[in-house]
Order: C-alpha cells, then sequence, then structure tokens
C-alpha cells in the first residue's frame, strides 16, 4: 500500500505553468525531489501540505484523499512540512517553539525531540540567540513536535557548511530508523544521495525522471543533465 | 394604516433616502477599493465641511458659494493633512486605522470646544428649504436636488473610472497595486488622487444633506455608519456596488419606520449589514473578503 | 522613519513636563481664588453648561446671588457672609455622555472645593445618580431633575436622605398640568372661536424618564391615551420620535401622520433634538396628500429648546423661521405675566441682564436662591442639618410661584383656587417673537393667537 | 504551567502599584482622588481586556465599549427584573460579556481582519440604537436603568473590592497565560500564518480568548455601573473606546500589565486636567493619543518585558 500517492497534479499560477500533471507515488523510507530552480518540487510540496490547492489532480495519503483538506487537518493525520525560509516564534523560547505543536497529536516527549536534533544547550534561548544552522533544526524539531508520520522538507540544507549538512544527515538516519518517512527538497544532489531511497528529479515542473537511487545515477539523460555539462555536485 | 396609502411614500422616500445614502458612500468605497484605505475620519470629514460654511457662511456672513468653495478647499486640505501625517510616521494597517479614527475624535472635540456643545447650528442651503407634493407625498426640493445631484455625480465618477485613462490606471492599482508599479503607474500620486476626489464627494454630501438637518460636535457619526454599512453591503470592490446596495438600506428604513411600531429605523442597516456577512460574505461586490 | 532612541525618551519627558507644568499653574491659580478676603458662602453648581439650558439655570442663579450680594449678603452671628457660586459643566445635556462626568463634578464640588451648599442637575439619570454623594456627604442638594424618583428617594430613607431636596414641578404632576391646553383649546376650536378645528391628536415624545410617564410602551396602553380620548380627541399616533430619522429628514414619519389625517402633533422634549423635527414640519408639504385633504397640524407642547429666544441660542432662526405657529408650553415668568408680584420685576431683570428670556428652570433655580438664604439667615449655621429643618418649612412666593416642600422634599403644587406654580403657553409669531398666550391661572381665555393665514386674534374667552 | 511567569518582574511590579494606589488613597484621603483610582482601576480591567485580545494578535476591536455597555447594562436588567445581589450581577455581566463576545467574534471572525476592525466599530454605535429603540421592551425606566445598589456606601471600601478584582483578573489572564493555550495566543500574536500551516487551526483559539477578553470587559462595565449607580447608554460612548485603548498602547501593546501604570498615569492627568480646563482635557487627550501612536506605537515603558 504506498503512503503517499500523487495523481495528474497540475498547477498553474495565472498563465505560468508550475507543474504539469505530476504523478509518482511513495514507498520507501526516504524520498529525494532533485531539479533546478523553478522546476516546481516546492509548490508541489507546499500542495502536498495542502498550503497550495492544485489546479487539478489529486492527492492520497494511506488511500484517503486529502486534496481539499485543510493544512492543520493534513498535519492531524500525519504529514507536516518545514518552511523553506525559517519561521521560527521569535518570542518565544527553543522549548516553547516545540511545546507549541506538542499537543496536536497526541503529546510528544519534548525532551527527546530536543535531545536528537541537538539543540539542548539552546532549550530556554530564543531564536534570535541561536546560530543559522541551530535555526533549520529547531523547524525540524517544531515538525517533530506534531509526531508526524511523513515530514516534508524543503531545502533543509540551505546556507549550511559542511559540518551542519553531516550533523543534519545523521538525524534524518536516526529519524529513518524511529520509523518516520522523510520527503526532502534539495537542489545540491550529492548530500542526499548517501540517504535517499527513491528519487524523483523535476525539470520546468514536468517530471522527468521517478525510480531507485541506483537508476538515477546511471540514468543518461540525467548525468548528461547534471555530470556532463556542470558538476556542481 | 393600510398598505396601499404607504405605497408611494415607500417607495418615493426609499429612492430618495436611497440616492443620498449613495451620495455619502461612494467616496469611502472608491478609497477602500484602490487603496484597501479604510478612511476612519471619513464623517469627520463631513462634518468639518458643515462647520467651516458655518463658519463663513454664518459667522463672517461671506457669500454662500465663496464660504462652500473656501471649505471644499479647507476640507480636502485637512483630509489630506491627516492622511499624509499618518503615512509620514507609519504604514502599519492598525496604526493608521487607529490614528484615523482618533483625529476623528480631535475634530469632534475642537468643534464642541470652538463652536459650543450640543447646539444645533443651522448653515444656510443652496436649495429651498421648501416641499412639493408628487403623488401625494411631500417631497422636500433641496433632497431632490440633493438626489438628482447624486445621480450626476455617480455618473461622472463611473465615466472618469471607466471612460478616461486616469481611469484605466485607478481600477489597475485597485487590482494590483505591485504589477501596475511595475507597469509604471505611479500608485502613490494614483491613490492621492482617488483621495482628494473621494474628500470632495463627501464634502459635496455635506453642503447638499447638512442644510436640511443640524450641525452638531457628534454629527459624523451617523454618515459614517451609513457610508460603512453600504460599503460592506456593496463589498467593498467596485465603488458601483454602493449604490444598490444603498438603495437596500434606504428602502429597509423606510418600510421598517412604517410597519414596526418601534424605533428600528437605525439600527436596519446594522442588521442588514451582519445579514450579507453572514450570508455572502463578499458582499454583491464580490471582493473577496473570506479570511 | 524611526526615531532614535534617546529623541523618544526626549519627547516623553518634554510632554509629560508641560501636562504637569499646566496641572500645577492651575492648581495655584485655583488656590489664589479662593482665599478671598472676604467671607463667602459656597454654593456649588453642577449644570449642562455645554448647552443653552444649563447657562440659563446659571445666569438666574447669578442674578439672585448679585442682588442678595447687593444688600450686604448674610449675616450669620454677626459675620458677613457672601454668596459665590462654583459651577462646573457636566455636559449633561448630551444622552451619550458619560454620566460619571456629573459624580466627579459633585465629589469634586464638595471635596475640592468645598461647597456649603449644592444647587443644580437636570437630565434625571444623572441627578440621580448624584443624589447619594451629596447625602453621603450631608450637603444639602436642590435639584431640579423632573424625576419622581427625587422623592421617593428622600421618603425611603429620610435621616440619610433629607439633604435632597426637589426644587422642580415632577414629571407626575406636570401630566395634570400638560393635559389642561389642549383640553382648553379644543373647546375654544370646538366653539368655532378659532378657525381650525382638531380632533385628531398624535403624541411624540423624546426618549428619557419624564416622558415616560406620560407615553410609556406608545400605542393605546399608554397612560396618556385615554385621557384625551375621554376629552373628545382621537389621538391618532402616540411614541417616541426617532433621534437619527431615515434619510436624516422626519418626512417619513411626517407622511404617516399625514395619512393619518393628523390635525395636531402635541410634542414632550427636553433634549437639542427639537429644532430639526420642527423645522422638518414646516417645511413638510402637510397638503399633499389629497386623500385626506392635508392641513397643516397645530404644533404644541413642552419644547424646551422652544422657550429660548435670546443672545447664545435663538430657536427662531435654529429653525429657520419654522417654529412660526408653534405652542410651548413650560413654567414660570418666561414672558412677563404676574404669576406672583416678584414676576415681572424678575424678567425684566433678567431681560436687562442677559438680553434673553429665562427658560421654564430659572424662575425655580432663582427663588431655590432666595429661599435657600432665608433658611441659613433663620438657622443662624452654614451646617446643613442645622439648615434643613427650616429650609422644610419654606413657603417662598416666587417668579415661578409659591414655593412649598412635602414631607418627602418634593414641591408641592395645588391647583385649587389658583394654580400655585400656574403653567405658561406661548406662541412663536410671524415677527420672530415669542407670544404669551394662555396662563392656567385663567385657563379660559387665550391671548394674541396667529393663525396660520397670519391673522392675531387678540383674545378669545371660552364659555363653559 | 510553567510558572515563571508569576516570578516575572512586571507581574509583581504591577500588584504592588496596585496595592500601593490603595494605600495612597487611605493616606491623602481625599475623595476625588479615591474616585480617580476607582475609575483608573475600572479603565485598567477594559485595556487589559483589550490588550489581551487585540494586543496578542493584532485583530483591533474598535467595539469593546458596546461590550462594557452590554456587562453594564445586563447588570442593571437583572437587577431591576431579578433583583439579584452584587457577586451574581458581576458574574452575569461576565458570562453576557462572554456569550455576547463568542457570538460576535463568530460571525465576524471569519472575514479578514480589516473587516473584523470595521464591523466592531459599528457595535457601539448601534448598541446605542438598539436601547432607544427598545427601552420600554427591557423595562428601563428611562434610557438606561438607575437606582442600582452601589458596591458599598463609601468610596474607599469600593476601591477595595474594585481593586481586588483587578487583581484578580490579572492572576486569571496569567494563569492562562502559564497554560498550553496561552503559548497559543503568543503564537498567533507571533506568525499566525505559520501556525496555521504547520498544524494549529487558530480560529477556536481567537473566538475564545476575545470571548474572555469581552467577558472581562462586561466585568469593568458592571462595576462601572455599581459604582455611579446608573446604566445608561453613555456606556457606549467613545471615551470608553478612546482611553482603554490609549492605556493599553501606551502600556506597551500585547504587554498586557504594561495597562496598570499606563492606567494610574493617564486617569489622574485626565480627571484632574477636567478640574481646570474642563472640555479642553478631551482635545488634549486626543492629541496626546495621536502623538502617541505615530511616535510610540509599541508603548513607551520600557521596564515592562
Amino acid at each position: 500500500m504506498n503512503i503517499l500517492k500523487v495523481i495528474e497534479v497540475s498547477k498553474y499560477w495565472g498563465g505560468n505553468r508550475a507543474l504539469e500533471n505530476i504523478t509518482f507515488s511513495m514507498n520507501c523510507n526516504i524520498l529525494g525531489i532533485f531539479g533546478p530552480n523553478g522546476a516546481g518540487k516546492t509548490t508541489l510540496l507546499n500542495i502536498i501540505a495542502g498550503i497550495y490547492s492544485p489546479t487539478k489532480g489529486e492527492i492520497y495519503y494511506r488511500e484517503k484523499n486529502i486534496t481539499k483538506l485543510k493544512p492543520w487537518i493534513r498535519v492531524q493525520l500525519g504529514i507536516s512540512k518545514t518552511f523553506q525560509v525559517v519561521r521560527p516564534f521569535r518570542t518565544m523560547t527553543v522549548e516553547e517553539n516545540i511545546l507549541l505543536f506538542s499537543k496536536i497529536r497526541d503529546n510528544s516527549n519534548v525532551d527527546e525531540i530536543i535531545k536528537i536534533t541537538g539543540l539542548e544547550d539552546f532549550r530556554y534561548r530564543f531564536p534570535d540567540q541561536l546560530p543559522f544552522g541551530h535555526l533549520k533544526k529547531l523547524e525540524i524539531a517544531k515538525v517533530l513536535a506534531t509526531n508526524p508520520e511523513i515530514l516534508l522538507l524543503d531545502e533543509p540544507f540551505g546556507g549550511l557548511n559542511n559540518e551542519e549538512i553531516k550533523d543534519l544527515l545523521e538525524l534524518f538516519v536516526k529519524l529513518r530508523k524511529n520509523g518516520k518517512r522523510l520527503v526532502i527538497i534539495e537542489h545540491r544532489i550529492s548530500s542526499l544521495l548517501e540517504i535517499a531511497e527513491d528519487v524523483l528529479f523535476l525539470d520546468r515542473g514536468k517530471k522527468v525522471f521517478e525510480g531507485p537511487v541506483k537508476k538515477f545515477l546511471e540514468n543518461e539523460d540525467i548525468k548528461e543533465y547534471y555530470f556532463g555539462g556542470n558538476n556542481n555536485a | 394604516m393600510n398598505f396601499f396609502s404607504l405605497f408611494f411614500p415607500i417607495i418615493i422616500y426609499g429612492l430618495l433616502f436611497g440616492l443620498n445614502y449613495a451620495l455619502i458612500s461612494i467616496g469611502f468605497t472608491l478609497v477602500f477599493g484602490v487603496s484597501k484605505i479604510l478612511n476612519l475620519s471619513y464623517g469627520a470629514l463631513y462634518m468639518t465641511t458643515a462647520y467651516m460654511i458655518y463658519f463663513f457662511a454664518v459667522m463672517n456672513n461671506l457669500p454662500l458659494i465663496i464660504s462652500i468653495l473656501i471649505s471644499i478647499v479647507i476640507t480636502i486640505l485637512i483630509g489630506l493633512a491627516i492622511f499624509y501625517t499618518i503615512l509620514k510616521f507609519t504604514v502599519n494597517p492598525m496604526i493608521f486605522m487607529v490614528t484615523m479614527l482618533l483625529f476623528a475624535l480631535l475634530l469632534q472635540y475642537i468643534y464642541s470646544y470652538l463652536f459650543g456643545g450640543q447646539v444645533g447650528l443651522i448653515i444656510p442651503s443652496l436649495f429651498p428649504n421648501v416641499s412639493i407634493g408628487l403623488f401625494g407625498v411631500s417631497i422636500n426640493l433641496s433632497l431632490l436636488a440633493s438626489s438628482l445631484i447624486s445621480l450626476l455625480l455617480i455618473f461622472l465618477v463611473s465615466f472618469w473610472i471607466y471612460k478616461t485613462s486616469i481611469g484605466r490606471r485607478i481600477r489597475a492599482t485597485a487590482e494590483d497595486p505591485e504589477v501596475s508599479e511595475l507597469l509604471g503607474i505611479n500608485t502613490k500620486q494614483i491613490i492621492i488622487i482617488v483621495l482628494s476626489i473621494s474628500i470632495l464627494l463627501v464634502s459635496i454630501a455635506s453642503i447638499l444633506l447638512v442644510p436640511t438637518q443640524e450641525v452638531t460636535p457628534t454629527m459624523w457619526v451617523d454618515p459614517f455608519v451609513i457610508a460603512f454599512a453600504v460599503s460592506i453591503i456593496g463589498g467593498l470592490g467596485k465603488f458601483e456596488w454602493a449604490i444598490p446596495a444603498a438603495f437596500i438600506v434606504s428602502f429597509a428604513e423606510v418600510i421598517s419606520q412604517y410597519l414596526i411600531p418601534y424605533n428600528v429605523s437605525d439600527i436596519v442597516a446594522f442588521i442588514i449589514v451582519i445579514l450579507f456577512i453572514v450570508v455572502f460574505p463578499n458582499g454583491l461586490g464580490g471582493a473577496r473578503i473570506e479570511s | 522613519m524611526s526615531y532614535s532612541k534617546n529623541t523618544k525618551i526626549v519627547i516623553t519627558v518634554v510632554i509629560v513636563v508641560i501636562l504637569v507644568a499646566a496641572i500645577t499653574l492651575g492648581a495655584y491659580y485655583m488656590q489664589q481664588s479662593q482665599t478671598p478676603t472676604k467671607k463667602y458662602i459656597l454654593i456649588g453648581m453642577p449644570l449642562p453648561l455645554n448647552s443653552p439650558i444649563g447657562v440659563n439655570m446659571l445666569d438666574s442663579a447669578q442674578l439672585a446671588v448679585n442682588q442678595i450680594n447687593g444688600n450686604g449678603g448674610v449675616t450669620i452671628n454677626g459675620t458677613h457672609y457672601y454668596l459665590k457660586i462654583i459651577s462646573y459643566d457636566t455636559e449633561e445635556a448630551d444622552p451619550s455622555i458619560p454620566v460619571s462626568n456629573g459624580i466627579s463634578a459633585m465629589t469634586a464640588l464638595i471635596t475640592q472645593d468645598k461647597v456649603n451648599f449644592l444647587i443644580g442637575g437636570y437630565r434625571s439619570d444623572v441627578v440621580d445618580a448624584e443624589l447619594p454623594i451629596a447625602a453621603q456627604y450631608h450637603t444639602i442638594y436642590i435639584t431640579f431633575g423632573a424625576d419622581p424618583e427625587i422623592s421617593t428617594f428622600v421618603a425611603e430613607n429620610y435621616t440619610a436622605h433629607k439633604y435632597i431636596f426637589n426644587g422642580f414641578v415632577n414629571a407626575t404632576n406636570q401630566g395634570i398640568q400638560y393635559g389642561a391646553l389642549p383640553v382648553y383649546m379644543l373647546l375654544a376650536y370646538k366653539e368655532g372661536l378659532l378657525k381650525q378645528n382638531i380632533t385628531n391628536f398624535a403624541i411624540l415624545g423624546e426618549q428619557a424618564a419624564w416622558t415616560k410617564v406620560d407615553i410609556g410602551n406608545g400605542g393605546t396602553s399608554s397612560p396618556l391615551y385615554k385621557p384625551f380620548e375621554e376629552v373628545g380627541f382621537n389621538v391618532t399616533y402616540i411614541n417616541y420620535f426617532p433621534l437619527s430619522p431615515p434619510g436624516g429628514s422626519y418626512d417619513s414619519l411626517f407622511s404617516q401622520l399625514a395619512d393619518l389625517n393628523t390635525q395636531a402633533i402635541y410634542i414632550l422634549a427636553a433634549g437639542t433634538e427639537t429644532p430639526l423635527l420642527v423645522s422638518n414640519w414646516d417645511s413638510f408639504n402637510w397638503s399633499a396628500d389629497k386623500a385626506t385633504g392635508g392641513m397643516k397640524p397645530i404644533l404644541m407642547g413642552a419644547d424646551v429648546m422652544a422657550e429660548m429666544e435670546g443672545k447664545t441660542y435663538d430657536y427662531f432662526n435654529a429653525t429657520n423661521g419654522g417654529c412660526n405657529g408653534e405652542f410651548t408650553f413650560g413654567w414660570g415668568p418666561m414672558l412677563p405675566i404676574n404669576i406672583t408680584n416678584s414676576s415681572i420685576p424678575f424678567y425684566n431683570e433678567f431681560y436687562s441682564n442677559y438680553s434673553f428670556n429665562p427658560i421654564f428652570e430659572d424662575g425655580f433655580v432663582y427663588s431655590a436662591i432666595y429661599y435657600l438664604t432665608q433658611a441659613i439667615e433663620k438657622a443662624q449655621n452654614l451646617s446643613s442639618n442645622a439648615v434643613i429643618p427650616y429650609l422644610e418649612q419654606t413657603n417662598y412666593s416666587g417668579p415661578a410661584g409659591l414655593i412649598k416642600f412635602s414631607s418627602s422634599h418634593g414641591l408641592i403644587i395645588n391647583l385649587k383656587p389658583v394654580p400655585s406654580v400656574p403653567a405658561v403657553a406661548m406662541q412663536w409669531h410671524k415677527d420672530g417673537k415669542l407670544y404669551l398666550v394662555w396662563s392656567s391661572l385663567n385657563p379660559l381665555t387665550f391671548t394674541n393667537i396667529q393663525l396660520p393665514n397670519g391673522t392675531v386674534v387678540p383674545k378669545i374667552t371660552v364659555i363653559l | 504551567m510553567n510558572l515563571n511567569y508569576f516570578r516575572s518582574r512586571s507581574f509583581i511590579l504591577s500588584i504592588l502599584i496596585i496595592i500601593a494606589t490603595v494605600i495612597i488613597s487611605y493616606a491623602i484621603n481625599s475623595p476625588y482622588f479615591t474616585l480617580t483610582i476607582l475609575i483608573a482601576d475600572i479603565f485598567i480591567i477594559m485595556s487589559i481586556g483589550w490588550d489581551f485580545s487585540s494586543g496578542t494578535t493584532n485583530y483591533i476591536n474598535f467595539g469593546i465599549s458596546f461590550f462594557f455597555g452590554i456587562g453594564a447594562l445586563f447588570t442593571g436588567f437583572f437587577f431591576y427584573s431579578f433583583n439579584l445581589s452584587i457577586p451574581f450581577l458581576i458574574i452575569q455581566a461576565f458570562f453576557f460579556g462572554f456569550i455576547s463576545g463568542f457570538l460576535i467574534t463568530i460571525a465576524t471572525l471569519r472575514v479578514r481582519g480589516v473587516f473584523f476592525t470595521l464591523l466592531s466599530l459599528l457595535l457601539p454605535l448601534i448598541g446605542t440604537d438598539f436601547i432607544l429603540a427598545f427601552w420600554t421592551v427591557l423595562k428601563m425606566p428611562t434610557i438606561g436603568y438607575y437606582g442600582l445598589p452601589s458596591l458599598s456606601n463609601s468610596l474607599q471600601v469600593s476601591l477595595i473590592y474594585i481593586s481586588l478584582f483587578l487583581i484578580i483578573i490579572i492572576i486569571l489572564i496569567y494563569t492562562l497565560y502559564s497554560t498550553h493555550i496561552g503559548l497559543i495566543l503568543r503564537g498567533i500574536g507571533d506568525d499566525e500564518e505559520a501556525m496555521l500551516a504547520q498544524g494549529i487551526n487558530t480560529f477556536w483559539y481567537k473566538v475564545l480568548i476575545f470571548s474572555i477578553s469581552m467577558g472581562i470587559v462586561g466585568i469593568a462595565g458592571s462595576l462601572y455601573a455599581l459604582s455611579t449607580t446608573f446604566a445608561g447608554i453613555d456606556t457606549f460612548g467613545l471615551e470608553f473606546l478612546l482611553f482603554p485603548m490609549v492605556i493599553a498602547i501606551f502600556g506597551g501593546k500585547g504587554k498586557i500589565l504594561g495597562a496598570v501604570p499606563a492606567g494610574y498615569v493617564i486617569i489622574i492627568l485626565s480627571q484632574y486636567l477636567q478640574l481646570y480646563v474642563g472640555q479642553f482635557t478631551l482635545i488634549l487627550f486626543a492629541a496626546f493619543a495621536i502623538i502617541l501612536f505615530l511616535l510610540f506605537p509599541n508603548g513607551i515603558s520600557r521596564w515592562f518585558k
């Protein structure tokens, strides 16, 4: 049974076609969604999370049609999303930021989340006092507080140095071990290839590739696109 | 009280008061439609014109026409001055609205202090305060004149908005200010022009309607409630939706005056507003106001 | 556009300094004016000074004070005292002004200005909030509210509330007098003495305590309905008039009355809304409704604003001459009529000082100063407790009539043989002047009534 | 339930200030000063009610004088019809303030913020007309109820009751603030959009805090009626919107307890100015409010975090 199914989803912004009937299904633990900037990755993620409604097409979560549901209902069902640009609650401490979302799907253990995301020594600090890497971790901690089954992560590595990226990768592996499923958007593919099981590749709103990582690496036009021309892995 | 004998009064007064309510409300809806600014000192500007006419025409007995012109200019200056002082300090919509309301209160307290408290003053009228009989109903000439002028102004404003080049730029700004800015429309200038026209409209409403009423420091509340109610019912979208909305309010008030023993005519405007909010939250004009 | 931190602090400091300076200066000035060489009896007057009603009441009190101070003031145990009024604007003429203004005024007059006695009050709900304060500080308060509650307040708990006196005609016995004018006017018309015949009668009241006694819930259930019907009128409409009518004009209300073939409209209004009603009555085309052969109804009633013809406010031009033909009804020598032999001298003195005629409460306020001073002189003591017994025995023949207090400190009004506090009626003529038309002293004669066509009927007597 | 709210400096400072004013009024023993502090306490309760909802959620509510009027008029109605004793009159004021707040926010919160403000301004203007239309049906002696029981016949004792009420309300708000609901309220004020996107439907929480706030404003209305022994249409006046809002903003928007010192400063100034310059005070006050809003939109009191 596929945990998440997207069927012929398109999104038109007054003339500009952000997504063009995308169909894919997810039944692995970590799905990477790659593609150049403006490929429609964030739009797709927001449609799954319910922030935008698709112009056409449907979304199924555990065989249940959730296309029409409001974002907060989808979170109650188990789909939570982080923001591409971090949006912490500045008037609250790190702990309060997590506590805020801790009662949505049966009380989650705040101490454990803080431990997992490595935010122990910033627990009573305010977001403005956190280094950027930890803000990204706080974004994930907030989502974990809703005890989700699927985490939608929007460019978690954006603006991080390699040290911080390694931390996050360990965190994602830990989450997979705890039974969480991750959908991760990144345009810096190399860091994700180590942990992603399946890959979805978008370009200019269309689906170019869907399949396991192994096949993704051998695929000719992807290689030409990525490794032939400019090697920015 | 058989209904037939009240048929004509209801129709005539409904139309008469409806057009006058439209005259009061166009300015308010126009400004919001274009700039999303709620001119909460709208009623105070209506009052300012009245007090200025009293000051010039009655206290200093200047000829009526001259005092009217001076009063219009002063009201527009005060209106723009209020708008600019606030804009200079803040763009936060909450502070903007609160401060506009405070300016309305400030003007109320100043006029009450200068012109003496709750005593109704009378200002001269352009039209004779006499009534003629038509279809068995007494129609006050100055109310009739003001409703006809209101009709004229409605056409003038719609012509200005829909048929002129500046009108196109106004509609563009109303549609999407960011895009119009990109297309080279100076939206700030457009907002100033629309604001000045809306203050001119409210001054004209004051010049026409106040002579049949009284000038008191709290007179700004009634036109304000009418402009509010009519604009909400009209949906605060395109300004011409304010006209059907004005008729809905005036007919409801007149009918309730005749048929309901209690003085409910004052609350009618509010009850209709609440009904519209609950039944069609987007009002007639369809401006998407769903949160 | 954000100001740096320290400019903000500087600006706040400047604002606070200015405000504090304003207060200290004010306090110093107040202190100065209060410790003069002469000895003063301070009379506190909480009044609606933001309306001509309050200004009129203050002027009539000031007139009495000047007269008393003129001939030597008051001597108590050998020392000379002069009367001094400290007035306070409660803005109570406007019903939307908070009652707490009245309470602050009372507390300030008693505790800050240390006044010995209090005279004033107009709006019934403000007066009723002020009564407990005067009683609490054991200070005599002669008030002029028309609400019967004032004397029930005294009767309920005499020992604690004995400080309150109602120096004006309360609503219930006003009702008796109000009925008199239209009844006698009907007789005059029935006899054919006056051209216009009136049987269809509409009654419009403002929304206040004193009108509720007469209009109640409106319609056939209202208290005034049966008496007028019994006397031969047909009451077509009886209700409160709206403060903000549809379209801002009373035309829709009048078209309703015209449709009922109303021949006379009786107003009960003490507030400031009547000028609009009356000018609409004048500009309305009453003959438009052909079906009923519409004739312009006579306008009469207790309309406080209609009694003012003077410097600060003139009703005639406030209604654009619309009030021509309106009969207005009240008490006290609003025009020179010898209710008692002190009425005409009071009227002349008032007119010469303030160049406008007194309104219905002025005769009573003027008398209050006099009978209070008499009580003080008899008591030879400034404490309210000592003065009250003498004040209760007041039997003062003032310009408005004979003032006597009941056991619950209300005004005793007797009609027979001659009304102790006669009611008076006046009519506005085309020349913009107010003419005396009727008085309950001789209720069967009407003088100089101007008919709609302008002719003036000098004198009519109705033969029963 | 984190209790550090109750240890916070602003909480202790506010309670001390309230108690201090009661002691000072005993010391000065001038009834006019006691009356001023009493009025100040009532306005502080109102501005706490206003700030608790509009301050935290940025939905400006211009209609608080409507709920103030509801509290006062229902006190009058229940006293005239059922002769309730004072504690019950105050409890019913909270109850009806809560219910009317609940009904009106449900109807209007669905629309965009700007319309919520627009409609809330209509409420007090219409409340007056409603009373004027149906005053006979509501069995009102005049356009309002007079002769209501007063809290106590001595001004000093009434001040103690009202100060106690003020302290109870502050404690009530702080207990609420330290619960999970308090966290959500602060979130709404901080970034409501993020909350909606990440799982919290803020609508019912907003309805709850507006209802509680209007319940508190209802209590202030009832206390006002019981101190002036009158409840009428004057309670719908714009002064009862202007003063509490300015006190809340002067004290620091969203910092609920900033209203305590701000309230005393503003009301003492205006009551004493009233003695010397009478009506001019309102002009001064409106001008001061405009300067305040433009120069210091988040209030001046820095010491209240």
